[in-house]
């Protein structure tokens, strides 16, 4: 039994002019919350993007539970357990809340899971009312709820703080917690918001210039000098 | 000294989602002012609220304490005289380096208003490299090429304000050393600059005052040294 | 939602008298417009509700009028196989239409579709043994005198559209219009978006098909004019000025098209011109269309 | 016209009698272009039978092809406006409606109905395109009206939907199409030329003509070839890659059914390719154009299109030299500043012909109607019509001749006119049978 | 058949291919700045031909002619574009065709209001022939390929030497910072569709000398325009020469090898096309 639930092996992908993700390997235990920061440009959303299947690597395998996916399609890999959020609200915006969770729900024929859902994430009242006219951080919510409705093993979070109010965000940090313990979830975030990182993230990996330069708890990353420096200069390591 | 910009309790908001939080600033005559902050804070949304390049806007932008900006559409903000370089480089990548250049000498404000006329002389003075390539296409040249000239390009338009997003963002050492050099110069020339930037060794090199920015409220400002430099670093770290 | 059913219910109704008015322009004319509904809903299938723009579905609605005219005139087989053989035929089109271009977006597809219909155009034009080229074939069987085609019409184009109402709302219809409004959420709700653009395809083309069936023997001749691409553009226009978004629409689109231009031409011979206006100011005006205008003002208080 | 057969002699002699005695100064007839009818002398007393008689004229009034429309428009519009300033017909108005086909089937359908079932139309007249007039004549037992074609030429419509079929309520008093056909290799079995090719429309009319004059001229001369052929799509701009292809076949006789703007188009780019001197000859050019003489052709091309070509164009303005025809002429270039077109002047008759057609029967039943002009011969601008019974086609001669450029006119004239007898004509009912080419070929008169 | 007929044949192709390149010309630039796809782009080649035949009247020169009357039909394009089509910039692209389509209606009765229903035509120009491999090439057929080039050369010359041109290409890549730079893009949006017009209305005069000039010809030719641009990649002005090169010549070759079916080349070539490269040829994704 593989102790691991998802595992990059050397996973490069170059666009034109630049490498994005440049031979990363990283490895997840099941039931974690690691997060992924680093400046802007560092590859987060692109790792992202490769485990979940937006892109194809140029190089390096992905292994998701022992199966190698690197060539699966998103759909393949919703399928076996992989799911994500995006930085920039990515929802159904004319549908109600409802027909927002139902579809992804439609997926895994769960759809008897349907109220249950709502009803984690407090969107039961509004749920058919469209998903336009929430607020922005109801939509990041509902797009959490979309993700979470393919019962997913791991849930990529790219951003869920992006654009939130600051009174909204607490509500979305104790979902987060909430998910991890009682859907036995793996949780990745990319988020800028370090409050909201050292308040959730029982891992922290660090990113700069599509390679990681730093992995460990959150005190030590809080110490490490290295990351520090790159926060505050973004000089060459 | 008289202010070039003054924001005053400027809301922005995409869509649904509310990004900047009540903000005030102001930079006055022959200043280098910098947005401080980490990443998606809002620093790039305040400097595209200057330039009207977000879909809704509350409060006040004024410009030389007479004009508001708010009604006005950019490229006319433009001509007002604000220069802008955004973090992406701002350089048309399918045209020649020369014109790249030319736009701006073509849209520049009437050089009689103009505190300090730049010409393409003194461009290639501030950037030595650039007059020799100025046949090849800018989307050849490598990022630290591709940001002088979008200096350059902010530049020939003779702003009296130039905004700069970002510019040591991915530059070597000895780049951003050029580039503290010719904010520096800038700045000697009597054009107000306004830099939005998270590397603090870099801020310290040119800053007159910095405004420190998080979750899209300015949080700090004044002079650098004046701040503390432990809640300095805890807005721009962790 | 009630007074909706109600109007629509009591229109089906009126509708229905048509034929005991004896006034045949009338009769024919409605029939027309029964019709021109039915192939109005199903492009919207995959128009209003997949969010493609196909530029072909004059390819799907001659395709089965031709099937149908071929053999019953020229083969003079039963006219009901020669009405089934025609429909299963646009159904086989859409799903070979559908595999070359479900790929595309947007303007290529339309494109694409374009293509595939002119294509068919140029085979009709030119296998003239079988079609008839440009005269196309005349003579097509009604089977029953036009009264009772008109009952036979309306019942079966009711029928499709009922069909076609629970495709759309079932969960497939939800799933389409999810990949109408965010095609990458859809497959990262794990669903294969191709799949479900196929389905939509083919139910569009095979309802296609059925109105065009309907109307070969309405009109009883079938002529390369309804497989040219000016064919495809018409539920395109109807759709818009009555509103994709809503099932209806189209519906409502056709009914105001047909009559407008069916008025317009009795006034004068330089319709166009006030046609042209007309679909200016829509798009201009009246963008969501008329059932966006009521959903706007009437139904929502 | 040698080998008449005793029928037509007495039907054409009838017919020159009264002709003869119209043109003698019996009454009003002198003054007005006249349909006549032999079977009865006319009478044009009688009781009021409608308030307003209404004629629907359907063609194509939109797109690139409502020039037809407006054609057909000066010939009937003047019709009518010549039988009300004389009082109308039987005493009642005459109202014409106009509604455009747009060339499509359906839509000539649709307004067909509108017009006869929403505005009470009693007689529709028009149709430009053959795919059109199937998909009309199908409906006209539903409407039960009268429908005269002035324009449509598929022989489709009278060989199988009226003599075949048996819809009786068509009848057309244009030019067939396999008048293109047949009588365009009449004219090509005269000339030295002996490989022929064509350029035609990428459609039925040209295919079907194409057709006809290989099967007639393979008949008449057996050691033609036919080397060539190019298709063109309707609304083409450059003939050029087509023209070239032809003559890259070495013809020396071109057929060529192209009308209208395409005409135009084809006969330019033709001489600067110089396909007209490939297949020049003796005595002009084996260049035979169906369709040249129309005069929308004539007025565009004038002395561009080369003399001596071989041309026709279903009326010509020139032909026949009758008082008749001179007046229609006349009144037409006053009213519109035009030469009459060939489709003005079948709408023109169509016209009068329903006011003749009311006069004898004095009643609008169609049956009646239809039984009084099976048989029956119109003398009209374009002379003698004489409606054939089975299937309802109004026969009449149109010449062919060669082009010749006439300072005395704003547009060329014709020579060497040749036609076949009217009441010869092309093929003979029931049709199945190839008509007797080889006889009917020698009836062919020359005419001055 | 010998390869001098095919050369030859190869020519004529290539200069019934410049009618299609200058209005797909027009067509496909107008969509790369304005991304709106101008149906009525068939309109204006109508009018372009109309006025051009209107101003022969006037001056007896053709060549005034038919600039006068491409100067026309782009200042009624400026006209369409600021008061009908710069209200619909970022529609869907069904709303842009079938307001642009309104807009054909329209024209097609005008011009019928105007001129009438009556084809019209000028006198002849370019007569006469020159030979190539023992046959005549029309004079005319060279100076539609020299039309051909002279367009695609100014088209080149504007829009890489000239500042307008730079300034056009500018917005297209990057209307952000364009507009940052003080570039107007009312004005360049405007100009921009001006100029497509421009062309559109010169390709209708450029044929008059040996065709003519009938209500609704745009119908013809606009499809055809869609096919080229498509083909090449959707605001791709080196792919619309190419790819109008193509179906000229496939038109052209078509009709000496295969004549019974060049009705549906054009339409084989698009799906051929758009099966093996969605995007066009040189049409970026």
């Amino acid at each position: 039994m593989n102790s691991l639930i998802l595992e990059t092996q050397n996973l490069t992908k170059s666009f034109t002019g630049f490498t994005a993700v440049n031979n990363v390997s990283l490895s997840f235990k099941p039931q974690s919350i690691t997060a992924i920061i680093g400046p802007n440009g560092a590859g987060k959303t692109t790792f992202v993007n490769l485990c979940t299947g937006m892109f194809k690597p140029d190089s390096g395998r992905i292994i998701f539970n022992g199966e190698d996916i690197t060539n699966f399609s998103p759909e393949k890999r919703v399928q076996l357990g992989i799911s994500r959020t995006f930085q920039i609200v990515n929802i159904f915006p004319k549908l109600t809340v409802m027909q927002n969770v139902k579809i992804p729900l439609l997926s895994k024929g769960r759809i008897e899971e349907l109220e249950n859902i709502l009803g984690i994430f407090q969107l039961g009242e509004k749920k058919d009312v469209p998903a336009s006219e929430l607020s922005h951080g109801d939509q990041k919510i509902l797009e959490m709820a979309m993700a979470m409705a393919t019962k997913p093993k791991i849930l990529f979070l790219d951003e869920p703080m992006a654009g939130v109010n600051p009174a909204e965000r607490s509500r979305i940090v104790n979902l987060i917690k909430d998910l991890r313990y009682e859907e036995k979830l793996t949780i990745i975030i990319v988020e800028h918001d370090m409050d909201v990182v050292f308040r959730i993230a029982q891992r922290i990996t660090v990113m700069n210039r599509g390679s990681v330069i730093a992995d460990g708890t959150p005190d030590e990353i809080r110490n490490n000098a290295t990351v520090k420096e790159i926060y505050l200069r973004g000089v060459e390591v | 000294m008289t202010s070039i910009l003054t924001l005053s309790d400027v809301n922005s908001y995409y869509e649904k989602s509310h990004i900047l939080f009540g903000v005030s600033l102001e930079i006055k005559e022959g200043e280098v002012v910098v947005l401080l902050g980490r990443n998606g804070v809002g620093k790039t949304t305040t400097l595209k609220t200057i330039m009207g390049l977000v879909p809704k806007i509350t409060g006040k932008i004024l410009f030389k304490d007479s004009t508001d900006l708010l009604k006005i559409p950019p490229h006319k903000r433009a001509k007002l005289g604000i220069g802008y370089v955004p973090d992406h480089g701002g350089i048309f990548p399918n045209l020649t380096v020369y014109q790249n250049m030319k736009l701006s000498i073509k849209q520049s404000k009437s050089k009689s208003e103009s505190t300090q006329i730049f010409e393409l002389e003194d461009v290639f003075d501030l950037f030595p490299q650039l007059e020799h390539m100025i046949n090849r296409l800018a989307g050849t040249l490598s990022g630290g090429e591709r940001r002088m000239l979008g200096i350059a390009r902010g530049l020939l338009l003779n702003p009296d304000l130039l905004i700069i997003d970002e510019p040591s963002e991915g530059l070597a050492p000895n780049i951003v050393q050029d580039i503290v050099e010719i904010i520096n110069k800038i700045r000697s020339s009597g054009v107000s600059v306004l830099v939005a930037d998270q590397n603090l060794p870099f801020v310290e090199k040119i800053a007159d005052r910095v405004y420190v920015i998080d979750k899209g409220e300015i949080k700090l400002s004044g002079k650098l040294s004046e701040l503390s430099r432990e809640e300095l670093e805890m807005f721009l770290t962790f | 939602m009630k007074n909706e059913s109600l109007a629509l219910i009591l229109l089906i109704f009126l509708s229905l008298l048509i034929p005991l008015t004896e006034n045949k322009y009338l009769l024919y004319l409605s029939l027309k417009i029964w019709i021109l509904i039915l192939y109005a809903i199903a492009f919207n299938v995959i128009f209003g509700y997949s969010g493609l723009l196909s530029f072909g579905h004059a390819l799907f609605f001659s395709g089965s009028a031709y099937v149908l005219a071929i053999l019953a005139v020229k083969a003079e087989y039963p006219l009901p196989i020669g009405f089934i053989a025609g429909i299963a035929a646009a159904a086989a089109f859409s799903i070979g239409v559908g595999f070359l271009s479900l790929r595309h977006r947007e303007i290529h597809f339309a494109m694409i579709t374009l293509a595939f219909s002119m294509m068919f155009w140029g085979i009709v034009m030119k296998w003239r043994d079988v079609t008839g080229g440009e005269d196309g074939i005349a003579g097509v069987p009604r089977g029953m005198p036009i009264f009772w085609f008109y009952y036979f019409s309306v019942a079966i184009i009711l029928l499709c559209a009922y069909i076609i109402y629970r495709f759309v709302r079932s969960d497939i219809g939800l799933i389409l219009e999810g990949i109408r409004e965010n095609e990458t959420r859809v497959k990262f709700s794990g669903h294969s978006t191709l799949k479900y653009r196929l389905y939509a395809m083919i139910v569009s083309g095979t309802f296609t098909g059925v109105a065009g069936s309907l109307w070969a023997m309405l009109d009883r001749t079938v002529t390369p004019s309804i497989s040219h691409w000016s064919f495809s553009a018409m539920p395109v226009i109807a759709t818009l000025i009555g509103g994709p978004q809503s099932f209806l629409g189209p519906a409502v689109g056709t009914v105001i098209y047909v009559i407008a231009q069916d008025v317009i031409t009795k006034y004068t011979l330089y319709w166009q011109f006030i046609l042209g206006i007309v679909i200016v100011s829509v798009v201009l005006f009246f963008r969501g269309g008329v059932m966006g205008i009521f959903e706007r003002f009437l139904w929502k208080r | 016209m040698a080998e008449m057969t005793r029928r037509d002699f007495i039907k054409y002699a009838a017919a020159l009698g009264i002709g003869l005695a119209v043109g003698g100064g019996i009454g009003y007839s002198l003054k007005k272009p006249e349909v006549q009818v032999v079977k009865e002398s006319a009478s044009v007393v009688g009781e009021k039978i409608k308030e307003t008689i209404k004629i629907g004229h359907i063609a194509i009034f939109s797109g690139p092809f409502s020039t037809y429309g407006e054609l057909q428009k000066r010939g009937s519009l003047l019709a009518v406006e010549e039988i009300n300033k004389e009082g109308g017909i039987l005493g009642s108005k005459v109202e014409i409606i106009y509604r455009d086909s747009a060339a499509k089937p359906a839509e000539a359908v649709k307004q067909v109905r509108s017009l006869v079932e929403s505005e009470g139309c009693d007689f529709i007249i028009g149709i430009d395109s053959s795919g059109v007039v199937l998909g009309v004549a199908e409906v006209m037992p539903e409407v039960n009206k009268l429908l005269f074609v002035t324009h449509a030429a598929t022989h489709k419509l009278t060989e199988e939907l009226v003599y075949k079929k048996g819809i009786k309520e068509v009848f057309r008093i244009a030019v067939p199409v396999y008048q293109d056909g047949i009588m365009a290799a009449f004219i090509a079995s005269q000339l030295p030329a002996t490989k022929w090719a064509c350029v035609h429309p990428d459609y039925e009319y040209g295919y079907a003509s194409w057709e006809l004059f290989k099967k007639t001229l393979s008949k008449l001369r057996p050691d033609v070839e036919f080397v060539g052929e190019a298709w063109a799509k309707i609304g083409t701009t450059d003939f050029t890659p087509l023209i070239s292809s032809v003559m890259e076949k070495k013809p020396d006789g071109i057929h060529t059914v192209e009308w209208g703007v395409d005409l135009f188009t084809f006969v330019r780019q033709a001489k600067q390719t110089g396909l007209f001197d490939a297949v020049k000859y003796d005595g002009g050019y084996a260049w035979i154009n169906p369709m040249g003489y129309s005069i929308d052709a004539m007025e565009a091309l004038a002395t561009e299109y080369p003399e001596n070509c071989w041309v026709s164009g279903r009326y010509l303005w020139v032909y026949p030299d009758t008082p008749l025809n001179r007046k229609f002429v006349k009144a037409h270039l006053d009213k519109w500043g035009h030469f009459p077109a060939y489709s003005g002047e079948t709408s023109y008759t169509a016209v009068y012909l329903i006011k003749k057609l009311i006069e004898l029967t004095k009643t609008l039943d169609i049956d009646t109607h239809i039984k009084t002009l099976e048989d029956m011969v119109v003398f009209s601008p374009a002379g003698a019509r004489y409606i054939r019974k089975e299937d309802h086609q109004a026969m009449y001669e149109v010449p062919y001749g060669q082009i010749k450029h006439d300072p005395n006119y704003s547009i060329p004239v014709l020579t060497n006119l040749q036609a076949v007898p009217a009441e010869e004509y092309y093929r003979y009912p029931p049709f199945e049978e190839m008509p007797p080419y080889k006889e009917l070929y020698k009836k062919i008169v020359t005419k001055a | 058949m010998d390869l001098n007929t095919i050369a030859f044949q190869l020519i004529l192709g290539i200069a019934s291919a410049m009618l299609y390149w200058i209005v797909s010309s027009g067509l496909t630039f107008t969509f790369g700045v304005t991304r709106v796809l101008n149906f009525a782009h068939g309109a204006f080649y109508m009018l372009g031909a109309y006025f051009t035949l209107s101003f022969f009247a006037l001056t007896q020169n053709y060549l005034l002619a038919l600039f006068l009357g491409a100067i026309i039909v782009a200042l009624i394009g400026a006209g369409c574009e600021r008061g009908l089509i710069s209200l619909i910039y970022g529609l869907p692209v069904p709303f842009q065709l079938i307001l642009t389509f309104g807009l054909v209606l329209l024209f097609d009765d005008l011009v019928r209001i105007f001129w009438g229903s009556v084809p019209k035509m000028m006198p002849a120009q370019f007569i006469g022939s020159i030979n190539v491999f023992g046959r005549l090439l029309p004079v005319f057929s060279l100076y539609l390929i020299l039309a051909g080039i002279a367009i695609a050369l100014v088209l080149y010359f504007l829009l890489s030497k000239t500042d307008w041109g730079v300034e056009i290409r500018a917005i297209t890549v990057d209307p952000e910072t364009a507009m940052c730079s003080g570039l107007n893009p009312a004005f360049l949006y405007a100009t921009a569709f001006m100029f497509g017009s421009f062309l559109a209305g010169l390709g209708g005069g450029l044929y008059l000398p040996i065709s003519s000039a009938s209500p609704g010809m745009g119908e013809h030719i606009i499809i055809y325009a869609f096919i080229v641009t498509v083909i090449g990649g959707l605001g791709s002005i080196k792919g619309a020469f190419v790819s109008a090169l193509i179906i000229g010549i496939i038109e052209s070759l078509g009709a000496l090898f295969v004549p019974w079916m060049t009705i549906a080349l054009p339409y084989i070539a698009l799906s051929a096309v758009l099966l093996l490269r969605p995007e066009g040829i040189f049409g970026e994704e």
